[in-house]
């Protein structure tokens, strides 16, 4: 059961690469790679019972808390006017 | 009980895997990005929440019960408020809906150089 | 009978493609990403030489006997830390020629060198 | 997994930086199914984390296209299928995948997993290894991030700019302060979320810290993820808030206090007439001496390794800043 679910999860991490890829704006990459986080995040607890050590749930956690942080990130720095002035001009 | 517990966490882990995999189609399927943030945003938080909690009954010992316990909770805080920033960013840089004919479609952009 | 070197061949696929990035591309931040996946290609390298077939992560518990290597994670593991070191001092010479030169592009850069001499 | 990794190599930049950090991400998971799960914490923090961001900063303000104007990449990849041949037809020699007969299993690491229990006493080998046994390599790595963090001050430390009058810096101030008020008040639920969250990331980095010993852990990890919660903090209220809360030379004395504390565990256990990093001198128990040295030395790689880590970003950070800030004007 659980390898059934850990093969889900990567069967969808598949799909966020490609999305990644191929996303038009950069809102679709940033939107790939968050999603791609919290699949890891699931992908590392369901590994952990599936190798029967369970207790490296440490991992998870930092994953869950870089994720959002580096979301955040790339928002702040995606966001900045720099990027809208290219924009503009490039119009 | 043991049994219970069993068929209890096969059935999370099922509803989890289906929901992420439901997800996993919408971001590939969806056309615009805000479709897209919505597949992906209601579906990871409920998808990961099921899946936690399928992993939970698997295993009743204290400390990994706790540190799931602590992965959930900032699944459930982090999410919705990562997708909220991201639909919010797009939005103020302008980037609009793709909407449902093709002629109102033009008239957006043209009305948005 | 070769499929038990797969995971050599993966490495040495992402080492090429991190080295044709370095050679072939004028950019010098997409050089340090070039720069950045063959680092990790040899991370990955080292790290699967530790993997043993049945053994777990290398933290003692009772009623395990056998375990991966711990020395390759070691070593590995304060590497990754001096490469982000190493990659931000590359990143900020980028930044610094980007000030100086108005450009990052290696040809550019080069064409104004050749005007100063 | 590799296979998907190869797709890189194309896109704008920006693009590039997102897919790079999938590749951390990727890279990391791939890590704990090899069971080394030390390494994939340091890599969870630091790949997908600090160096997607230091790019992104890198990037902004760089400018984000790659000219498409190249010389032929033919001659390129002719050299890149000839050393990857050449490379495949070298790891024909390699042992195979997960034997347990490889020579890398046979020299030093077998006495490091039987013994390391008894000499040291503590149940992670990567920590005892890294800490204990190896010591001396890892005072090396800690003098190389400290001076690649010397070398981020020199290049971009933003104190070098020509100095302005008073009037100037007051205008400036009330300038960002302003700019930072609008973006505060667009980010308003991200600003109360990450102040709940602050607190909890800062409480699991010194746990990682001090936990190091006993599960995956120890002061590179704890390092980054301190350092992420301020970069976090600095992100989101601005960098004149995160100025005020944290000194820029108090971080760098911190900096420097890391590798000191480092060297001068050395130093005492040299006095008391041992080696050099020889922690069994630190107690008149060996095994209560190991664990004083390790903890002391994981601290001082902690604190060396997250003050350098908010050097680098400040840096970034505050030349970006002040390049926006000469545009404006």
């Amino acid at each position: 059961m659980l390898i059934a679910a850990t093969i889900a999860i990567l069967v969808v991490m598949v799909m966020a690469i490609t999305r990644g890829i191929v996303g038009p704006t950069f809102y679709d990459r940033i939107l790939a790679v968050n999603m791609f986080g919290t699949k890891t995040v699931l992908l590392i607890s369901l590994l952990g019972f599936v190798m029967g050590r369970p207790e490296f749930l440490d991992i998870a956690i930092v994953y869950a808390l870089i994720n959002f942080i580096s979301v955040i990130g790339v928002l702040r720095y995606s966001d900045s006017s720099v990027f809208k002035l290219r924009k503009q001009q490039k119009k | 009980m043991d049994t219970l517990m069993d068929i209890s966490s096969v059935l999370f882990l099922l509803t989890g895997s289906f929901l992420c995999i439901s997800g996993g189609v919408g971001i590939l399927r969806f056309p615009d990005f805000y479709t897209r943030l919505h597949a992906v945003g209601v579906t990871d938080t409920l998808a990961t929440a099921m899946i936690l909690i399928g992993l939970m009954l698997q295993n009743p010992d204290g400390l990994v019960i706790v540190k799931l316990v602590i992965v959930l909770l900032m699944t459930l805080f982090i999410n919705p408020t990562a997708s909220h920033a991201l639909a919010q960013a797009a939005m103020n840089n302008d980037l609009m809906p793709v909407l449902d004919r093709k002629e109102d479609n033009k008239k957006v952009k043209s009305s948005n150089p | 009978m070769l499929m038990g070197l797969y995971n050599d061949w993966v490495v040495v696929v992402l080492m090429m493609v991190g080295f044709y990035i370095v050679i072939a591309h004028g950019n010098l931040i997409k050089k340090i990403v070039g720069l950045s996946i063959f680092q990790t290609s040899v991370f990955i390298f080292y790290i699967s030489m530790a993997k043993v077939e049945g053994g777990t992560a290398p933290i003692l518990a009772e009623g395990i006997s056998q375990y991966s290597n711990p020395l390759p994670h070691v070593l590995i593991l304060t590497a990754i830390v001096v490469g982000i070191a190493t990659t931000a001092l590359a990143l900020a010479l980028a930044v610094r020629i980007k000030e100086a030169y108005g450009s990052i592009e290696e040809e550019e850069i080069q064409k104004q060198d050749n005007l100063d001499c | 997994m590799g296979v998907a990794i190869a797709i890189v190599r194309m896109k704008d930049l920006f693009a590039v930086i997102m897919l790079s950090g999938i590749y951390g991400l990727l890279s990391a998971s791939f890590f704990v199914a090899m069971d080394a799960v030390d390494v994939a914490f340091t890599e969870a923090s630091v790949g997908a984390g600090i160096s997607t961001l230091l790019m992104l900063v890198a990037i902004s303000m760089t400018g984000r296209s790659e000219h498409p104007v190249r010389h032929k990449p033919v001659l390129a990849l002719v050299v890149v299928i000839v050393t990857g041949g050449l490379l495949i037809y070298g790891t024909l020699d390699m042992p195979y995948f997960g034997s347990a007969q490889a020579p890398v299993h046979q020299h030093v690491a077998p006495r490091y997993i039987n013994d390391s229990m008894q000499e040291v006493g503590v149940p992670n080998i990567v920590t005892s290894v890294l800490a204990s046994y190896r010591a001396f390599d890892t005072f090396g790595e800690v003098i190389v991030i400290f001076t690649a963090g010397m070398g981020i001050l020199a290049l971009l430390s933003v104190l070098r700019r020509p100095r302005k009058t008073a009037g100037d810096i007051a205008r400036d101030t009330a300038e960002i302060d302003s700019l930072n008020d609008s973006m505060h008040e667009q980010h308003l639920i991200l600003r109360i979320v990450s102040k709940m969250l602050l607190p909890f990331i800062m409480l699991f980095a010194l746990y990682v810290q001090f936990h190091g010993d006993f599960g995956p852990g120890g002061g590179f990890q704890a390092g980054v993820i301190f350092a992420a919660a301020i970069i976090l903090y600095t992100m989101l209220f601005g960098m004149s808030t995160a100025r005020r809360v944290i000194n820029q030379s108090f971080i760098q004395f911190l900096a420097a206090t890391g590798v000191l504390l480092y060297g001068s565990v050395g130093l005492v256990s040299l006095l008391n007439g041992k080696n050099f990093l020889d922690y069994s001198a630190l107690s008149a128990d060996p095994i209560a001496g190991q664990h004083l040295g390790i903890l002391l030395i994981e601290l001082g790689v902690g604190i060396t390794v997250a003050s350098v880590m908010i050097i680098i970003f400040f840096n970034f950070a505050g030349r970006r800043e002040n390049s926006q800030g000469n545009n404006k004007t």
